[in-house]
């Protein structure tokens, strides 16, 4: 498994390795053509059967990048359909025609909704895949100019119900923990990139005579950066490890792991000084990702609150 | 607190009654709009003598007490005017720095078009050359009458905007850094100028950078001698004496409600733990009022130490972010969808990413956190300096 | 009142100049023969009539050298002495005759209740002077060896009722915000003869060949100390000199202010390395006072929620 | 996991099901109830061969790789048995060292002591060289067959309960620092020995500071040759491979137990505030246990990296402060109050207000969370080193 996880980030590197952002129809092209949609799905469905370890390592490459797209609410469709007897929609979601889902609740925070066939509903114990046409959209820009998420009006209910009662509600749990686990890979894949480039910075920065670097203050600072973020990183793969963790334990890792993304992006801008501050460096892309990501799929203040009910539970 | 001050609270209060703008920040959606606005305002204040109450007696509203000009802000706080953004270089720094090193041909020049609306900038910060200001290249040649300069300015406040410059240059590399450096004062529409502004990560531009390339600047425009541009610079730096860090710790005390909207909106009001977060962040920002309020004081009784004013800065920045995370975090979701910002709406508009971004303009610019800290350590605590220059050694370790 | 403080303050600060802390026996002489019980009551009531800025001064001042003994008790049946016609007992109170107080709630954390005559009993709607006599006493040893809490039995509950119904709801709420601002006092005191000593270990004791008071990281966290410090202060005057100023907003200032105490008695430690480990060296003193500070008179979780719900309710 | 694995961890479930000691936290409240069950516990691992898995091949109970190793540990920790305080740096830190630096003669001389109980500790630290090893001044002159010791240690864990010492000390003042240092076995009962057990602020006696006056040690006693003494203590201070951390960390999950039953006794599992600071230590606690986990595991595949081992140690650091802060501010005034200590406890005994005074120790001792992040950022990613010396020149600002 460790081979198949240094052999997945190799090739993910290489994939992205240009611009900050790349273009977003340039970077859809090619996570369809590498066949990164059916990374995750089992093989007797069509996909590769890399499980968890690829939705890690994809999203990690993706958020290094900050790639613009609807890649995780795809991912979510294809989960969802993979269950099923849906294989042609599967194919054609797998092949890369746009099926989104909400990054939130009910249907809103939709990404690319505008170019969706189809869109994934989830209610508490109805999930049904809905056509997008006809319908209206509401574009909702985010400060990240990386997401184009929309509200979409419910109208026509009329669908493929993909799952109902209880079936729906275990369904559920797993989108749920699938999201948290993207969002905290590409929230992980973030904070490196940040955390690289502000190393380079203070190597190169001068000041007062000398590298930023050599100033202990700063030093120290990223030596908690690093240190967050390797764990951060051991947690993921600990969960994503873990056939037994659920929506909850997920969400608690995905809280955990933004939260760390946001520190080392908010110190990132801190540290590059007024450079960090100007749209003309990447630095706030960073930034606002980190943030959309934290208030995406359910807030810290929503798992924490949650991983700690259920510890008083047990 | 004396009488004398309680009359000037209950002026000031009367003359707002009639004359504060209402319902401006609603107007301020626009870069045009909100210079309008800063045009009418300063105006009005001009007018009403409430624009330049720290000017020297003898010059219109000047002759102030600090404790005076104190009165004034709180009022204008309180009555949530707007900051005067635009001319606060103008009748702060610049007139500040004439004041003390302008001849008096300098002063009858310049002075009486600050009152008539002429906007001024600060060129100091470099690139390369932020915290470490000794550290400027931006170069001047005398040649005859005339300093021609080449080089680039960063940072500067509102500098697309402004008519004048106050403009730090290095006239020589000899000796210590700072003994090269000359102030002048420059004439943004003279040949050679580009003024562009700086796009910010939240959508402001409240800054510029300023290109000079082989603009000829009056030896008359310089203030003080050649070399003296570092004490000349500190008169500038130091002008505003802490009134500004008066009103927006009370600014931002006035904008909790804010936040506590949200709460009772999101119907979290029983949620103990936000409770808690917005109890602490209560004293947080008072005890930021508070050490605002003691430094001023201590400055009017002529007890201020060095890097007590780092004190105030640090504790107003570290304290800025703390309110708007809250906002940021309270506000969630919709928090992060994108919402026009308010120009000149200050630094708590309630559009919280924007103000959060907003709040590392304050840890950043005018001396970094980190550079507070230094000065904290080492000139208020007296602990050993960082070396100025040091031998690396590999450690066999 | 500037100069009254500063004149105060020199007072104090030659009081207590010696060992850290010094015999409890000879401060409690020196706390009475210096007047120090009776400066806060007015002058009509034989007080000197410094109000809160001499109770401010005096418990900074008996923080900063950690005194041990009942003062801030003692302080409290005086205040509620004051209020009433028990000239007699107030007189022997300001004397110096023990007469304690909780630090808690009911009738339990009363310094050195073993020698108190009275005892305050300070209920919802009545508040009375009981004598200790008779009662039992249960020592309640602290982590903190400056302190010699007791929870007392309630026994008899005879004795002079100071305050009913109203009255005592009023009382009740004068002694919370009194405690809380001799409670922040002591605090602040303690904070900054902590912060003072690192500095001096700092710039005494070299590592790697230079003194540590040369480390940059050092410094930066040096100065973040010394910051909060100063706010605290400053808040504790503004909220001692706002006559305005009730048991919730000087509740949420103690709490402000034992936090900062924590974090520098903390910071302390730990920059003092292993010295400060042990009962040696009085780093630790300041430690275990700063969180008694913390839990006594009402938490911080107890005022910071307090604090928000007023704020909600305006 | 493999099958041999599997089978070692059910072999050593089974083995504790009937040898762990029961209720042995209630028993520990002296020291000398401490020390009688740590040596019967001791005796009891040497017998079933659990005392010395990674003892090389051929020595009773060791030849174990770091898998079978870390299923060992894991397994203790699951079954809350005591940890092998009295013991440890015998059999990890004075065996691996002499294993890998001592001749045959040493060797047979010293290891089947240790089996037998013999108890070691560490003479690294003085008054003076904490965190900088390199700097040590306590003595050691040859004369003849003999070393004569005069000095001081400091922080010699259990130092007032051992027999032998790992003593590091100084044999030249020639060269760079580290180069004059030699390795020295002590017997402790030689004249001239005083160990003094160190109080520290909570309560505990687990290290102590031994004098050395005059002291003679035989040559025959040196590990390594004279002057190699930093390359010695490297072996000794890498001796225990991160299982410690490893099981600390699981140890402290284990323990939260303690926090969620304050928070139900004191009806306090409405509180959103508090469930979500129980639910965020919980996912920094799984982060803490899930990096040592992967260290081991790099470990043990050759890929460790220098500097690894400095963020398991900050990360278990840190959030043991975490655990232990959160345990005192829920546990109110009751953590206030003094309890007796448990000794030999661990770092979680629910006695509050010593638990987080112990915590200390792992943020001091061993390298401090400075020095670690030192080694963060100049080793493991490589930024410019603290400058080994350095000029102070005054600043002209």
């Amino acid at each position: 498994m460790s081979m198949t996880r240094s052999e997945l980030q190799d090739a993910a590197a290489k994939a992205f390795d240009g611009d900050l952002p790349p273009d977003a129809a340039q970077s859809w092209t090619l996570i369809t053509d590498m066949g990164w949609l059916m990374m995750a799905v089992p093989e007797d469905q069509g996909g590769l059967g890399l499980g968890r370890e690829a939705v890690g390592v994809i999203h990690q490459a993706l958020g290094r990048t900050l790639v613009a797209g609807p890649t995780i609410a795809q991912m979510l469709v294809i989960e969802a359909l993979s269950g099923t007897a849906q294989d042609e929609l599967l194919g054609r979601a797998m092949a890369g025609e746009v099926m989104t889902a909400s990054l939130a609740d009910g249907l809103t925070a939709m990404p690319d909704a505008d170019r969706a066939s189809h869109l994934l509903f989830i209610e508490p114990e109805r999930i049904a895949l809905l056509p997008t046409q006809g319908r209206g959209l509401t574009a909702r820009a985010t400060w990240d100019k990386t997401r184009r998420l929309f509200d979409v009006d419910a109208g026509e209910q009329q669908g493929i119900v993909l799952a109902r009662g209880e079936a729906a509600v275990a369904l559920g749990n797993r989108l749920s923990a699938l999201r948290s686990l993207a969002l905290a890979a590409d929230s992980l894949g973030g904070a490196d990139a940040a955390l690289r480039m502000t190393i380079d910075y203070l190597e190169t920065r001068r000041q007062f005579g000398r590298p930023l670097a050599l100033f202990q203050a700063l030093k120290h600072r990223v030596a908690d950066m690093k240190t967050a973020l390797v764990a951060a990183e051991a947690l993921f793969w600990a969960r994503a490890d873990d056939p037994d963790a659920d929506a909850i334990s997920m969400g608690a890792m995905k809280a955990h792991a933004a939260g760390v993304y946001r520190l080392i992006a908010e110190e990132a801008i801190q540290l590059h000084g007024g450079i960090g501050l100007t749209m003309e460096h990447p630095c706030h892309l960073f930034l606002k990702r980190a943030t959309l990501n934290a208030a995406l799929g359910g807030d810290a203040d929503h798992w924490e609150e949650a991983a700690g009910r259920r510890m008083l539970a047990a | 607190m004396s009488d004398a001050l309680d009359g000037l609270r209950q002026e000031v209060r009367e003359w707002l009654a009639v004359h504060a703008p209402k319902d401006w920040r609603a107007h301020s959606t626009s870069e045009a709009a909100f210079l309008a606005m800063q045009r009418s305002w300063f105006a009005t204040l001009v007018k009403g003598g409430y624009a330049m109450p720290h000017w020297p007696e003898g010059w219109p509203g000047g002759g102030r007490s600090l404790a005076e000009q104190k009165v004034i802000y709180e009022e204008f706080a309180r009555a949530d005017t707007p900051r005067l953004l635009l001319s606060f270089m103008s009748t702060y720094h610049a007139a500040s720095t004439l004041f003390e090193w302008g001849s008096a041909e300098q002063q009858q020049r310049y002075i009486p078009r600050i009152l008539e609306g002429e906007i001024w900038c600060q060129g100091f910060s470099e690139p390369g050359a932020g915290s470490d200001l000794a550290a400027l290249r931006t170069r001047a040649e005398r040649k005859g009458d005339v300093y021609v300069v080449n080089g680039q300015k960063l940072w500067s406040t509102m500098g697309q905007f402004a008519d004048q410059c106050l403009l730090l240059v290095r006239t020589s590399n000899e000796g210590v850094k700072q003994a090269g450096l000359t102030y002048l004062l420059l004439d943004l529409k003279a040949p050679g100028v580009t003024a562009r502004p700086i796009h910010q990560i939240h959508g402001d531009e409240e800054f510029a950078e300023i290109f000079l390339d082989n603009v000829e600047i009056p030896v008359a425009n310089r203030l003080g001698e050649e070399g003296q541009g570092w004490a000349v610079a500190q008169s500038t730096l130091s002008s505003e004496r802490g009134l500004t860090l008066l009103e927006l710790s009370a600014r931002m005390r006035g904008a909790m409600w804010r936040i506590a909207d949200m709460i009772r909106t999101q119907r979290r009001a029983d949620d103990a733990g936000i409770l808690r977060d917005l109890g602490k962040l209560a004293s947080k920002i008072d005890a930021t009022c508070a050490v605002a309020d003691q430094f001023l004081a201590n400055r009017i009784a002529g007890l201020e130490l060095v890097g007590d004013a780092s004190i105030v800065k640090l504790a107003y920045s570290r304290t800025l972010r703390d309110f708007t995370a809250l906002g940021l975090r309270i506000g969630g979701l919709d928090a992060q969808y994108h919402a026009p910002i308010t120009f000149g709406g200050g630094m708590e508009t309630g559009n919280w990413m924007a103000d959060f971004m907003n709040s590392y303009a304050w840890t950043i610019a005018g001396g970094s956190d980190e550079v507070q800290r230094n000065i904290i350590a080492e000139r208020l605590l007296g602990m050993p300096r960082e070396p100025k220059s040091w031998t690396v050694k590999e450690s066999a370790a």
